[in-house]
This record gives C-alpha cells, sequence and structure tokens, in this order.
C-alpha cells in the first residue's frame, strides 16, 4: 500500500514542478486538477479500507478539486478572453530551480521532525511541505489574480496531503467543512476576479496596486 | 445552548435573504443583536450547567468573548439602519443577510470548542467579510477585497497546516489523535514537542494574519480603508479577537503541555514588532482610515504581548480585548461618519470636523483618547495592568520598548486625528449634505460609554470572569 | 470636612463650563456669569478646605464601590493644602478675568468651549491634589492634561495654535506614560496603589531609584524642568491668556507637587537625588531666564520664565532632599519652605504677569514687545499690577519672590556650608548661579516693563486706549494685593509652611526656622521710606517750577518714537554675552559702500531642545519611516512574500528537539 | 547697642558718603597735576540741586520719579546691612547679604525703568549696558561672599566680618584674598568707576550710567547722586573691612579706622581711574567673568 501511495505521490509532486514550468494560464489549472484527482485517490489508497466514509471523502475530493473548482477557474479564463500566458515574476527556469530547492528542503526539514515510524521512509510528509511551498512559489510570482488562485489550491493540495497522516483525527464533517470552505473561496475569489475582470478589463494584478502607502 | 448563539444569526441571516424589502431588512440586524444579547444574558446566567455538545461550547474565554461581540455587534446593527439608509441606492440583500453569518461565525469561533470546527469557522469569517468589504463596489473596494480574500486565505491555509501538525504531535506523541479541545489539553504533555512547536507557528502566522500581526498585517490598512465604516468596527473590533481566540487556543495547548515559553517568546516579538510598525507606519499617514488599521495592528500587538507575559498581563490583554474592540467601534463608526460628511478621507482635504459633526467628531477625539489608553477610560487600565505585569515580570526592557512605542503611536495616530478634528472646516465639507443624526451617533456614544464604564466600574462577576478566563490561559482544563 | 470641601470645589469647578452650556439660552452674558460664579463657589469652598487643612483639620475618605483599583482614597494635607491654594484663587482669578477677556459674546464659538476644558482642567488639578491612589492621581493627573490641550487648542483654526496644542498633547502623554511606570513599578513593589509612606526597608534603593527618577521624568515634563521645556514657550504662546495664566502660574507646579510627594513616600533617599534636581534646577533657571531674555514675544517671554522658577523651586526642593539625605532636618525645612513658598509666590505673580500681559494684548492685538510701548499713559493701574507683579518674580523686596528666594538661597548656603568635596562645589556654584538669574531675571523685566508700558507707543495705534475693565483688572489688583501682603508679613505664612515641610518631609519636628521678623522689618522700610521720600519729593516738586519738555536726545530737536532703544536693543549685549548657549541666529545686512541701501536686521534666538533636537530627530525619524513604506506598495505578491518569511523566520527560531 | 551706637551709624552713612567722591575727585586732579575742587564740592552739588526747579520730559510717567527715590531708600537700607568697622550692622539678621544685594537690585530695577521711561535711545542704550554688566558683577559678589559664608558657617555680613574675620584669614587665606581682589572689580563696576565707565566723560554714546539719569535734573538728580555715593560707601565698607580684618578697640575708634580705610579706598579708586583707560564696552564683561572667576576659583580651593 505504501508503494502505490508513494507513487500516487510522486505524480503529485511531478505535476508541482509542470505548475512551475508551464507557461500557459489553462495548463497550470489542469495540473492543479489532476493533482486534485490524484488526492483523491491517494486518499483511497491509503485509508480506503476503513470504510464509506473516506469513499464518500475520496468522491467529494475528486469532485471539487479535480472537477468543479478547477472548471470555475477554466471558464474564468474563457470568459475573459484574455491573453492565455502566465506573466511570471520570476522566470520559468528560475521557478523550476526554486521548485528544487523547496521540494529539497521539504525532506530536509521533514527528516529534521520526529516522524511516526510508519511514515518515516514514506514520501507523504516531504510531499506535503514541497506542494505547500509549491503553491508558495506559485502565489508569489506568478502576476495574474488566476495564477495565485492556482497556487492558493496547490497550498491546499499540500496541506491535503498532509492531511492523509491523519484521517483517524480529523471527523468527516470537518473534512467536509474544508473542503467547502475551499470551494466557496475560490467561487467568492472567482466573482471578485469576474469584477476585476470588468472595472480594469485584465486580470493583472499590476491594476491592483493603487492602495498603497 | 451556545449552540444557539451560532444558530439564532444564521435563522435571522436567512430571513434577510428572504425577506423583499430593503427599507425594512436592515432592522433585522439590530433585531438580531437584541435576540442574541438575550440568548447571552440567559447563557451566562445559567452558567455551570454547561455540559452541551463536545463541539460548541462555552469556557470562560468563550463566555466573556460571546458577549463582548454581542454587545459590540448589537451596537453596530443599532448604526447600521441609519448608514443603509444613506445607501439606499445600493442592493442590501446580501450586505445584510452575510453580515448576520459574518456574526454567526465569529460565535461560533468563540464557541467551538473543536480546532477543526473553529478553523472552518475562521475561514468561513473571511469568506463571509469578502462581500462586506465589496459593498462600495468601486476599483479601489475590489484592490482592497481581493487582496484581503487572498492573504488571509493563505494565512488560514497555514493555520490549518498547524492544526494538523498538532494532531500529528498527538500521534507521534503515542495517544490518539482528537481536535477537541478537552482531549488536546488532556493529552498535552505527552505530544511531541518540535510538532507542537512548529505547529503553534503555523497556527500562530495563519491566525495571526487573520489577526493583523505585522508583518502579516498588510491588508488591514487596504481592506478597513475602503470597507464601510461599519464593517471595520467589526472587523477591528469582531473578526481580530476571534482571531486571536484562536492563537489562544493554540496556546492553551502549550501552556497544557507546560511548554508556553517559547510562544510567549514568539508573541513578545510579534507583539513589539507590530506595535513598532504600527508607529512607523503611523507617522505622517494621510488617510485617517488608513491610520485606524494601523491602531489596529498596534493594539493586536498589545494583546499578544500581555498574553507573552503571562500572569496579571493575560488578564490585561482579556480585558484590553473588550477595551479596544469597543473603542474601535467609535473610531471606525465616528470615522465613517465623517468620512460621509466630507467625501474624503485624506487629511489634506478633510479638516475642521469638530465644526462640521460636533457630535461625530468629539466622538472621533474621544475614540482617540481612549484608544491609546487615556485614563479614566478602560484601556487605561488594561494596558496599566499589563505594564504592571511587565514589570513585575522583571521584563525592564519591554517595559521601556512599550512605553516608548506607545509614545510613538499617540504621535503617529494624534497628528492624524488632529489634522481632522481641528481647524477650520474644509470646503469639501459643503459638498455633501450628511451632518449629524441621532441614529448615527447614539450607538457610538454608547460604545464610548462602555469604554468609559470599563475604566470606572467593572462589576465584581465580570472581573471574576476575566480572572477565571486568565486562569484557563495558565493552566486550560 | 475639608476633604469634601475641596471636593465639592473640584465638582463645582469642573461642572462651571457644563453648567454655562445649560444655560446658554439665556444669553451668553448670563452663561459667562454662570460659569464664573460657579468657579468662584468652588473655589470658595476649596479654599476654605485649604485653609482649614493648613490649620490642621486635613482628613482624607475612602470610596468603595467596585472601582478597578480597589478602594479610591482621597485626603487634604498641609502639603495638598498649600498647593490648592493657589490652585483655587488663581482658578477664580482667571475666571473673572475670562468675563471680559473671553466673554461668550465675541468668542461664540470658542467660549463655551473653553469654560468647559477649563473648568475640567482646574478640577482635575484639585483631584491630582487630594488623591491618595495611584489610579485617582492619574485619572486627575490626565483630566487635567487632556483639558488643558482643548484649552490651549481654543483657537485651533490658527495652525501656529495647533501645532503648539500638539506638542503640548504629545510631552503631557510622554509624561502621563513616565507616570504609568512609575505607578505600575510601585504597586508592582508595594502590592498596594494607595499612596502612603512606604516603611524604610520595605522596597529595594535600586527600585526606589527607579520610582524617583520616573517622577522626575514624568513630572519635569509637566513642570518644564529643561530639557523637558521645549512644550511650554508654544503652549503659552497659543493659548488664551487667562489659560497661560493657568498653565504657567499652578499645573506647572502640579508637576513639582508630584515631585515632592512621591519623594515624600520614599523612605531611603540617597543624596544623589537631591543633587540630581539641585543640578536641573540650576541649568532649568540660568537656562530658562536666557531664552527668556532673548524673546521677542512677551507670552513666550513669560513662558520661559516660567522654566527660570520652576528652576529655583527644583533648586530649592534639590537642597532640601540633599539635607533630608544627610539629616540636616532644619536645612531641608528651610529649603523645602522656600520651594513651597515660591510656589505660591510663582503662581501669584506670573498669573498677575500674564494677565497684565493679556490685558495689554487685548488692548493693542499684539504680543511683539518690539511693536509695544507707553501704555502706562493709557492703562496706568495695569501698568502698576504689572510692575508689582514684575518686582515680585525677580525677587526683589519688598514683594513675595524676596521672601522665598530668600528662603532657598537660606537653604542652599546652609547646604554648602555642610557639604565638603563635590557637594559643596555644586551647591557653591549654585548660589552664584542664582545671583545670576537673579541679575539676569532683572534685566529681562526691565526690559518688558519698559519697552511695554514706558518711554512713547512705538505703533500709533496704541495711542489713546483706555485701562482694562473692572473685570479683568480686579483679579489683576488682588494678585498684586497678595504678592505685597506676602511680601510684608511672611510670618503669617510660616505656620502652614511648617505643616507642609513637616508631611513632605515625613518629619513633624522639622520645622520652619528662618528670620521672617526681619525680611519683614526690611519690606516695611523699604516702602515706608520710599512712601516718605516720594511724599517729600512731591512736595518739593509742588513748589519748584516744573517745567515739561521734549526728551534729551543729544541736541536732536524732533524725536520720533522709533528713535526709542526697543527690547531687542536692550537685551543685545547679555545676548551677545551668553550667544554660546543661545546660539542666535542673525541675519544682518552687509553694509559695503559708504551710503548702503536699505538694509534689515532679523535676529531669532530658538529653543535649543524644541528646534535644534527634538525637530530635526522627528524629520529624521519620519524620513526613515518613509523608507519603510517602500515595504508596502501594494504589491499582493510582496505582501504574501512577507506571510513566508515571517513563518520561515519563526520556524527559523523555535526549538525542534524533543 | 545703645541708641547714640545707632545713632552714630545712621548718621555716619548719611553723611560721610559724598565725601569719597570729593576725595576720589582730588586724588584724580592732583595726578593730573591740578589743584582740584574742595574736597566738599559735592556737598555743594547736592544742595545746589535741590534748590533747582526741574525739567521733565513729557513722555515720562510716575517710574520717571520712582527711580531716584527706590534708589536712595536702597542703597542707604544695602549700608545699614554693612557693619561700620567691627561693631554690629543696623540690620543683621541670618541671610542679610541676600537682602543686601538684592536691596541694590531693587533700586537697580527702578533706575532702569527710570532711564526707559524717557523713551530716549541714549538712556536706553545705558540702561542696557547697567543691567548687563550687573548681571555679570552678581556671581563675582556671590562667589566671594560664598567663601566668606563657608569659612565663618555665619550667615549674616555682621558676624562673617566680625570679631573673627582674622581667624578666617589664617584658616583661608588665599581664598580670601581672592574673593577680596574680585570684590574690589566689583566695586568698581557696581558704582561705575573706571574702567568700566567714566564718570567724567561727555559722549553720551560710550556712558553707563551718567547716560541713564541724562533727564533727571533737580532734586531728583540729587538723590540720584547721593544714592550712588551711599552705595560706594555701603560697598567701600565691605572691602575695607574685609580687606583689613584688624580688630581695634572700642567701637568709636574702630568706626573711625573704617572711615580712614574707606578714604584710602577713595584714593585708590582715584588712582586707578587716574592710570587706567576706560575700556572698550564689548571687553567689560570678559572682565566681569574673570572676577567671577577669580572668586569662583577661591569657592574651588576650599573643596575637602
Amino acid at each position: 500500500m505504501g508503494e502505490t501511495l508513494d507513487l500516487v505521490l510522486v505524480g503529485v509532486l511531478l505535476l508541482n514542478f509542470l505548475m512551475l514550468g508551464t507557461s500557459r494560464l489553462r495548463a497550470a489549472i489542469q495540473f492543479a486538477a489532476m493533482q486534485g484527482v490524484l488526492l483523491g485517490a491517494a486518499l483511497f489508497i491509503a485509508h480506503g479500507q476503513t470504510g464509506g466514509r473516506i469513499l464518500l471523502l475520496s468522491i467529494v475530493t475528486v469532485l471539487l478539486k479535480g472537477i468543479v473548482i478547477p472548471t470555475i477557474l477554466l471558464r474564468a479564463t474563457r470568459n475573459i478572453s484574455v491573453r492565455r500566458e502566465i506573466e511570471p515574476f520570476v522566470g520559468f527556469t528560475a521557478s523550476l530551480v526554486l521548485g528544487a530547492l523547496a521540494t529539497g528542503l521539504s525532506l530536509v526539514f521533514s527528516r529534521s521532525l520526529p516522524l511516526l515510524d510508519e511514515h518515516v521512509g514514506e514520501l507523504v510528509v516531504p510531499a506535503s511541505f514541497a506542494t505547500v511551498l509549491t503553491g508558495f512559489l506559485v502565489l508569489t510570482t506568478r502576476r495574474k489574480a488566476i495564477t495565485q488562485v492556482v497556487g492558493y489550491l496547490t497550498l491546499e493540495n499540500g496541506i491535503f496531503v498532509f492531511g492523509l497522516t491523519l484521517v483517524e483525527a480529523i471527523p468527516f464533517l470537518v473534512e467536509i467543512g474544508v473542503l467547502l470552505d475551499l470551494f466557496v473561496a475560490v467561487l467568492v475569489m472567482g466573482i471578485i476576479m469576474d469584477h476585476i475582470h470588468r472595472e480594469f478589463s485584465s486580470l493583472s494584478t499590476e491594476h491592483l496596486t493603487s492602495l498603497r502607502e | 445552548m451556545a449552540l444557539w448563539l451560532v444558530l439564532a444569526p444564521l435563522g435571522f441571516a436567512a430571513f434577510a435573504f428572504a425577506i423583499p424589502g430593503a427599507r425594512v431588512r436592515p432592522w433585522l440586524l439590530p433585531a438580531a443583536g437584541a435576540t442574541q444579547l438575550v440568548l447571552v444574558a440567559l447563557e451566562l446566567g445559567t452558567r455551570g450547567s454547561g455540559a452541551g455538545e463536545p463541539w460548541i461550547g462555552l469556557d470562560p474565554i468563550g463566555r466573556l468573548v460571546t458577549a463582548y461581540l454581542a454587545v459590540l455587534f448589537f451596537l453596530c446593527a443599532a448604526y447600521a439602519p441609519g448608514y443603509l439608509a444613506l445607501r439606499a441606492e445600493r442592493p442590501n440583500r446580501i450586505f445584510c443577510s452575510v453580515m448576520l453569518v459574518f456574526f454567526a461565525m465569529m460565535n461560533l469561533i468563540a464557541s467551538a470548542q473543536h480546532l477543526g470546527l473553529m478553523w472552518v469557522a475562521v475561514e468561513a469569517t473571511t469568506l463571509a467579510s469578502g462581500p462586506l468589504l465589496y459593498f462600495n463596489r468601486n476599483p479601489r473596494s475590489i484592490e482592497a477585497t481581493w487582496k484581503y480574500l487572498l492573504i488571509g486565505s493563505v494565512g488560514i491555509a497555514l493555520a490549518l497546516l498547524g492544526t494538523f501538525f498538532v494532531a500529528y504531535a498527538a500521534l507521534r506523541g503515542g495517544i490518539a489523535s482528537s481536535m477537541l479541545l478537552s482531549d488536546v489539553f488532556a493529552s498535552a504533555p505527552r505530544l511531541s514537542r518540535p510538532w507542537l512547536h512548529s505547529g503553534f507557528v503555523l497556527a500562530l502566522v495563519g491566525y495571526g494574519t487573520k489577526m493583523g500581526l505585522a508583518p502579516m498585517h498588510t491588508w488591514k490598512p487596504d481592506a478597513y480603508g475602503e470597507a464601510p465604516g461599519l464593517v471595520g468596527a467589526l472587523l477591528a473590533g469582531g473578526l481580530t479577537s476571534c482571531a486571536f481566540v484562536a492563537i489562544l487556543r493554540f496556546f492553551q495547548i502549550c501552556a497544557a503541555a507546560a511548554d508556553s515559553e517559547f510562544a510567549r517568546s514568539l508573541l513578545l516579538f510579534l507583539g513589539l514588532f507590530s506595535m513598532a510598525v504600527a508607529g512607523a507606519f503611523m507617522v505622517r499617514q494621510s488617510d485617517y482610515k488608513r491610520m485606524l488599521a494601523y491602531s489596529s495592528v498596534e493594539h493586536m500587538g498589545i494583546l499578544v504581548l500581555g498574553i507573552a507575559i503571562g500572569g496579571a498581563g493575560s488578564f490585561g490583554a482579556l480585558l484590553h480585548l473588550l477595551n479596544n474592540g469597543f473603542s474601535k467601534g467609535v473610531l471606525f463608526l465616528s470615522a465613517g461618519n465623517i468620512h460621509r460628511a466630507f467625501g474624503s478621507k485624506r487629511t489634506s482635504e478633510v479638516s475642521g470636523a469638530l465644526s462640521v459633526l460636533p457630535a461625530s467628531g468629539a466622538l472621533f477625539l474621544a475614540g482617540f483618547f481612549a484608544i491609546t489608553g487615556t485614563p479614566p477610560f478602560g484601556t487605561f487600565v488594561s494596558e496599566f495592568t499589563i505594564l504592571s505585569a511587565m514589570l513585575h515580570a522583571e521584563r525592564w526592557g519591554v517595559a521601556a520598548a512599550f512605553l516608548f512605542l506607545l509614545v510613538l503611536v499617540f504621535v503617529g495616530m494624534g497628528s492624524t486625528v488632529l489634522a481632522v478634528v481641528q481647524g477650520e472646516p474644509s470646503a469639501r465639507s459643503g459638498t455633501t449634505p450628511y451632518r449629524d443624526s441621532w441614529l448615527g451617533v447614539t450607538p457610538i456614544a454608547v460604545l464610548l460609554g462602555l469604554v468609559l464604564v470599563l475604566g470606572l466600574w467593572i462589576p465584581a462577576p465580570f472581573v471574576a470572569l476575566l480572572r477565571e478566563a486568565a486562569a484557563t490561559l495558565e493552566a486550560p482544563r | 470636612m475639608s476633604t469634601w470641601l475641596a471636593l465639592i470645589g473640584a465638582a463645582l469647578i469642573s461642572a462651571s463650563g457644563l453648567l454655562a452650556l445649560c444655560v446658554r439660552r439665556t444669553g451668553p452674558r448670563f452663561a459667562d456669569r454662570v460659569a464664573a460664579a460657579a468657579v468662584g463657589a468652588g473655589a470658595v469652598s476649596a479654599l476654605a478646605a485649604s485653609v482649614l487643612a493648613l490649620a490642621g483639620g486635613g482628613d482624607s475618605l475612602s470610596l468603595d464601590g467596585g472601582f478597578p483599583g480597589g478602594v479610591l482614597c482621597l485626603g487634604l494635607d498641609a502639603l495638598s493644602a498649600l498647593f490648592l491654594l493657589p490652585v483655587a484663587a488663581l482658578t477664580a482669578a482667571c475666571a473673572t478675568y475670562a468675563l471680559a477677556y473671553f466673554p461668550a459674546a465675541a468668542h461664540p464659538r470658542e467660549a463655551p468651549r473653553l469654560r468647559v476644558s477649563f473648568g475640567l482642567a482646574s478640577g482635575g488639578m484639585i483631584i491630582v491634589l487630594l488623591a491618595r491612589h495611584s489610579l485617582v492621581f492619574l485619572a486627575g493627573w490626565e483630566i487635567m492634561a487632556v483639558s488643558a490641550f482643548f484649552a490651549v487648542t481654543t483657537e485651533d483654526r490658527d495652525a501656529e495654535v495647533r501645532d503648539a496644542g500638539f506638542l503640548y498633547l504629545v510631552s503631557a502623554r510622554a509624561s502621563t506614560l513616565c507616570l504609568l511606570a512609575l505607578f505600575a513599578l510601585h504597586w508592582v513593589a508595594t502590592g498596594s496603589f494607595d499612596l502612603v509612606p512606604i516603611g524604610a526597608g520595605a522596597v529595594s534603593p535600586a527600585i526606589q531609584s527607579a520610582l524617583f527618577a520616573l517622577a522626575l521624568t514624568g513630572f519635569g515634563l509637566k513642570a518644564g524642568l529643561v530639557p523637558l521645556h521645549y512644550w511650554l514657550p508654544p503652549a503659552h504662546a497659543a493659548a488664551p491668556t487667562h489659560v497661560s495664566a493657568l498653565l504657567s502660574g499652578v499645573l506647572i507646579k502640579v508637576g513639582i507637587y508630584g515631585i515632592v510627594r512621591v519623594a515624600s513616600l520614599l523612605p531611603d533617599a540617597p543624596p544623589w537625588w537631591g543633587e540630581s534636581l539641585l543640578a536641573l534646577g540650576v541649568v532649568s533657571a540660568v537656562l530658562g531666564v536666557a531664552f527668556a531674555l532673548a524673546q521677542h514675544d512677551v507670552k513666550r517671554l513669560l513662558a520661559y520664565h516660567s522654566v527660570e522658577n520652576i528652576g529655583i523651586i527644583a533648586i530649592g526642593l534639590g537642597a532640601a532632599l540633599i539635607a533630608r539625605a544627610t539629616g540636616h532636618w532644619q536645612t531641608a525645612a528651610l529649603a523645602l519652605a522656600g520651594a513651597l513658598l515660591h510656589v505660591v509666590n510663582h503662581a501669584l505673580f506670573k498669573g498677575l504677569l500674564f494677565l497684565g500681559a493679556g490685558a495689554v494684548i487685548q488692548r493693542t492685538g499684539t504680543r511683539s514687545l518690539d511693536a509695544l510701548g507707553g501704555i502706562a499713559k493709557a492703562m496706568p493701574a495695569t501698568a502698576l499690577c504689572f510692575v508689582v507683579g514684575a518686582v515680585s518674580i525677580v525677587g526683589l523686596p519688598p514683594l513675595n519672590g524676596f521672601v522665598s528666594e530668600f528662603l532657598v538661597y537660606s537653604g542652599l548656603l546652609r547646604v554648602a556650608v555642610a557639604a565638603d568635596g563635590g557637594l559643596w562645589l555644586l551647591a557653591g556654584f549654585a548660589t552664584p548661579a542664582l545671583a545670576l538669574v537673579g541679575g539676569l531675571a532683572l534685566a529681562c523685566f526691565a526690559k518688558v516693563v519698559g519697552s511695554v508700558f514706558l518711554g512713547s507707543p512705538r505703533h500709533s495705534s496704541m495711542t489713546g486706549g483706555a485701562e482694562a475693565p473692572a473685570p479683568m483688572l480686579a483679579p489683576m489688583a488682588g494678585l498684586a494685593a497678595a504678592c505685597t501682603a506676602i511680601g510684608i508679613a511672611p510670618f503669617a505664612l510660616a505656620p502652614a509652611l511648617s505643616a507642609a515641610s513637616a508631611v513632605a518631609l515625613g518629619k513633624p519636628e522639622a520645622q520652619l526656622v528662618a528670620p521672617l521678623g526681619a525680611i519683614s522689618l526690611v519690606a516695611l522700610l523699604t516702602l515706608a521710606l520710599c512712601a516718605l521720600l516720594a511724599l517729600a519729593l512731591r512736595t518739593r516738586l509742588r513748589r519748584a517750577p516744573l517745567e515739561a519738555g521734549l526728551t534729551w536726545d543729544c541736541g536732536y530737536a524732533a524725536p520720533s518714537p522709533h528713535m526709542q532703544y526697543s527690547a531687542s536693543s536692550f537685551a543685545e549685549p547679555l545676548v551677545r554675552t551668553f550667544s554660546f548657549a543661545l546660539l542666535p541666529r542673525v541675519r544682518a545686512p552687509q553694509l559695503a559702500a559708504v551710503f548702503p541701501g536699505r538694509g534689515a536686521f532679523h535676529s531669532e534666538v530658538v529653543d535649543p531642545v524644541l528646534d535644534r533636537l527634538l525637530v530635526p530627530a522627528a524629520r529624521a525619524f519620519a524620513n526613515a519611516a518613509g523608507w519603510l513604506r517602500l515595504l508596502q506598495r501594494g504589491s499582493v505578491h510582496a505582501y504574501l512574500l512577507y506571510v513566508w518569511l515571517a513563518l520561515f523566520a519563526l520556524l527559523a527560531v523555535t526549538g525542534m528537539t524533543e | 547697642m545703645t541708641l547714640s551706637d545707632v545713632a552714630f551709624a545712621v548718621v555716619i552713612p548719611l553723611l560721610f558718603p559724598p565725601l569719597m567722591l570729593g576725595v576720589i575727585t582730588r586724588t584724580k586732579a592732583r595726578i593730573a597735576g591740578r589743584r582740584g575742587p574742595p574736597l566738599f564740592q559735592p556737598y555743594y552739588d547736592l544742595l545746589r540741586l535741590l534748590r533747582k526747579g526741574v525739567v521733565r520730559s513729557r513722555t515720562t510717567s510716575w517710574v520717571f520719579l520712582a527711580g531716584p527715590v527706590v534708589g536712595l531708600v536702597t542703597a542707604c537700607l544695602a549700608a545699614a546691612i554693612v557693619p561700620l568697622g567691627a561693631n554690629g550692622a543696623l540690620l543683621s539678621f541670618p541671610g542679610d547679604l541676600i537682602a543686601f544685594a538684592y536691596l541694590l537690585g531693587l533700586g537697580r530695577f527702578f533706575t532702569i525703568a527710570a532711564a526707559l521711561d524717557t523713551g530716549s535711545a541714549f538712556e536706553g542704550m545705558g540702561a542696557s549696558r547697567e543691567a548687563a554688566f550687573s548681571c555679570l558683577a552678581e556671581p563675582a559678589a556671590f562667589f566671594a561672599l560664598l567663601v566668606l559664608v563657608k569659612l565663618s558657617g555665619a550667615y549674616s555680613i555682621g558676624s562673617m566680618l566680625g570679631p573673627d574675620l582674622p581667624d578666617l584669614w589664617a584658616r583661608g587665606a588665599p581664598s580670601l584674598g581672592l574673593a577680596t581682589v574680585s570684590l574690589f572689580v566689583v566695586l568698581l563696576a557696581e558704582n561705575c568707576r573706571m574702567p568700566f565707565d567714566d564718570p567724567t566723560t561727555h559722549l553720551e554714546l560710550t556712558m553707563i550710567h551718567e547716560v541713564m539719569v541724562l533727564d533727571h535734573s533737580g532734586p531728583p538728580f540729587a538723590l540720584i547722586l547721593y544714592g550712588s555715593a551711599i552705595k560706594l560707601f555701603a560697598y567701600g565698607l565691605l572691602l575695607a573691612r574685609l580687606a583689613t580684618p584688624f580688630h581695634v578697640g572700642g567701637p568709636a575708634l574702630g568706626a573711625a579706622v573704617a572711615l580712614g580705610e574707606l578714604l584710602v579706598i577713595a584714593i585708590l579708586i582715584g588712582v586707578v581711574e587716574s592710570v587706567m583707560a576706560r575700556l572698550r564696552l564689548l571687553r567689560v564683561p570678559s572682565l566681569l567673568v574673570g572676577a567671577s572667576l577669580l572668586s569662583a576659583f577661591g569657592v574651588l580651593l576650599l573643596v575637602g
């Protein structure tokens, strides 16, 4: 079971790099969606034997993270017929290097923390940290509002990966609540993005710097 | 039944969403506030029989904060109809119902006894306050809302990770993991320290973002600057206090684990840093609403400083929570009135508010004196307590820095406030018809009266509640 | 009884402005009178309380009722009563003066507000004097400070007034925060809010010294000890004149009261407390009067003289503290009595001088010494009162200033005689410094009297005119009479001074022993002989051929008022002598050719602390803070980065070991 | 003190001082090779002035006449504080040295005020200089008096200069010597003698005291002249006693010796005035500060 999970998590890590490396907005969204699907799978693989609760949760995860939210974002890009490129502050190559660094750092950090015995050799914790950091990179180095939402999504994905270790501890209601919050958050951000586009005819956050000291 | 404190506003929210009358709807807000006051009074009256659901219940901190929220919300809500009547051109269906949801979620934060539930509630307040901020629907408010949502959501995501870390700390400690506060407290001594520590840091940064501690405060001036005064008052008085409660929960875990020293030093640093940043950014601040945001940053710093010092400092911090909230209410609501009368929030364009709006100007000025800890306002008592705690702990350097920063903030805030209030009325005052009205002034005056009362006379049961709450910070159960 | 009386007085005075607001509709004149009557009644009550307490009828009372600080104690002992005396008297004088100086009819917007803040400021002072509980003290203190701010900024449409008010407010706040630290430390050290003397050895010497240092800073800021005096001149210049009188006459004295009170609570005073106070006093007195001499604005000048007089008071207090530390109780009582009497005296004559200056300012519309002149002819009564005040403040016999300076000198000389080593040097240099201060003050007031009242008007608009109205003259006359009375019969105050010193020193046997009878004799002789001689001269002149002519100007036949020696020229030799400290900024025209063109000479002396230190420092800080703003330029990416950096930094410093 | 002593102590200070002026004038005349006016000329001048009429400027007020009156009264009272020889002074109480200085201050205040009352640029100039220079002389005098106080432990001029004075010289000769020199400088400055002021100059621009009283005439002017003579007497008495701390016989003899010493001082002043030129006005402060430093050094020597 552990190896299957690790395999899925390798996929998640790979998607992190793809996300950092791609220059196309829609691709980035699709990578985030794929990550969402993988997460649903990972949840099932890790804890599927524990019962229907997990199955339900996995399905909801795949639905939300893999389908509904990406659809919202893709619709946003479609409605707003903007230039499809991601406009980074930091170049793609540099982003990849930073991503690699972040992944390395995650490995080191998770080593320095006392893991449970069953997690010691596994990828769960480092993959979680790496995804969180990837989310951070996307959030801070990509210019468009929509890419920032993708970054936020990735960040949440990373946290979700960490949650795989704690399925017993987290009540179902809270898990659902977390997912629901994520959904509403993206929804609200989508609405706001819509308004941003209407006001500024662009989704670049460059226009969003009039409030300053 | 603590649950009713959450359900009642939600019910009002649904009702507000359902009814069609835009003129009637705002009055649901004070109605909900009054109902909440009754519910809270009942709840506080029947203390002791507090065995409700395990997830939602009122411990001393919860009792304190829900009661405080009820009062603050009632007064802000009493201000709302007058304000919304002035903004009749704006549809208020979303505004009213979302505000009630927002209020319900704040109550949920205060009464949640489960870390996960609390997180969900905090995130829900973030999302609910988005539409409130965006009430004015202009480019500037979009920008503010966007920043607020993004930074807040990212911060809260970190807090979720921190919550998970604490849960993992239990697993690592060989205990069945649970996020119920009572369970966590009970098993706290066995929590794995590295996980607990990093979990606390994540929660501190996460909820600290929400609370507006520097350097995570950056959304605050934008959001408070662009939000209607009413929303600013609820954000600065209510939401930040709730985020503070969330941090307190994590602090309690550390305290229960008899390992609060590291947490105290982090809080101490963040507290002083917040005050310093607030002081630096208040200097030559030309936008009086942004100035209020920095004042909020400063007072969040004072709150965590009090906790960091501990002892009487915790008591002082909890008292300061109330004082700050009520004073912020005074400031934001009166600033809102001034903004309305002058149509500008820049000090270069606003002056002589005391002449144009005698009541609001005076209240704004009085709010300034209240928030800066002028005796006999309540803020003075809480700051005095916190300072005494510092001296008692022989933290001379901290005390000196605290006092210096208070002066710095006073200078920064004073120059802006006085520029607005004093002098010849600027020409802009003639451009709007708005002048003081009973509806727009009375709630502010009551809020100010509350701050004053807290400085002159604190009822004994209330002191007992504060003591009890402070005690649970040192030795949570 | 006496405490209740004083409380009633405080309540009446505080409520005076609000009462006037209530009767506003019956007309401005009536409201004016209601306010003045309330203040008068309150002052009478407070004066009665004060006299009662000075006669040995002091008492205290406790209020219990769930206040944050527990049971609140108030009390009136001889020390408080001695300060209460001038507070009540000057408040009443200023309120009466305001009837004509600042009537609501002429200032419909400002006067009602001013009355409220004026009453509250004075009421706050009384509360401070009565407080035996640190939180009550702070509450009274802040009510006083904040109301005084509103009183100072009465004419807030003037930017200069706003700036001065803000400076005052910030200084007041800094002072309050020092007191906050003081009382917090007191609470932590003693476990009590009650302001009662601490038992010997109950608190460590280091804590006691910290308490004293905090008191010295906090109260020194209010009292205006150099270098903490910087707010005083602008605030006094900005305030309406009767408010300046109150500020200068009694409000800054409350700072002195605080120092005396706190020192009386601390049992083990090392000599350095007194030495530092003495040194600060000398610096304040010398610099205060030197800067006063260089002023062109009569109100700023009077304000700097307050710094000087606070310095003299501090010299007395310092000498008393030194004597107390070395066990010379008699000397301590002497010096302390001098300081306390100077507090009372300064309230009387500084109040008088401000009120006199106000009368002139109201009549002429200018505060500039170089524009005034010859007003004695139009306002002879005002001029006479002002001269009395001037002679008093310079410390000359036969008036009251001489008595208190005499006592301070006496204490200082006794300290000097008893001292050796460094202390001898300190005391040995303080005495001549005090003499220098006296000389400079004389020069300064000769300049003020001369350029305002004597000679001929320098401006045509000031010819003619009339005497100040009765509500303004009466308080001045009263204060002048009080100055004279104390000068002639200082022994009448001796029991009160003894009682107050005994409280402040915590030593009932520390009685005042001074040759007050001889001083009285000197005063009487001076007055009597002058009167006799004047009478004789008058009789002689009646008989002599009296000729009136032009002033002799060495043959120049058409002297004009502009040829008079101006105030600035009068002070020039001394300003030049002290230019190393005053650093005057002079703009003089270069005279190149035989027939130079038009030129203008300009010189000003700016405050060293405010204009050379605080303002540049504040500007530098603001500029530095401006750079900090670059961090917040609206980029949400940067903001997110800060969140992460904070996270990483905090993680890095947090211990991660099991 | 008996009644006759008192009468004696009142009459001498009232009658003697103008003689000192006469002696100074005579000394100067002799050194310059002239015979000079009679020794009693100052008395004749005073009487003549008292008989004369008065011219008053139209700009003046009552202050103008208060100057001479107060100046004379304060000078008399100050003189009463100083003991004649080793005898007690008429007015003596602990701290009377302060009264001495401040009484003279009162006189100065009104003299200056009277000068300013005329509104004349010249008299203003004189007043300004008088104020400035006496200010600077004050610390010098107080340093000197402080040396005396410290050495004697007494607080009245009468007891400081009493019978114990020789003993003080024995204990603190250097300090007392410095104090004496410094007091002499103060005497010259306070009484407007050379090198501070030239009483005989005819150029108003360079005058100090004389220019202040330009507008006075008749009886008031007599009061002024008389007052300044008494002031000179008081200072001279102080200095004489300090410089010659010998104890001579009974009160009458002591007083006679003291008066003799005063005449010596007058001659000394005459000599100084004859051999020195008036200082440049800008240099005057330096000299006064120098005198202060001198007596301050005397204070320094008493450390320990």
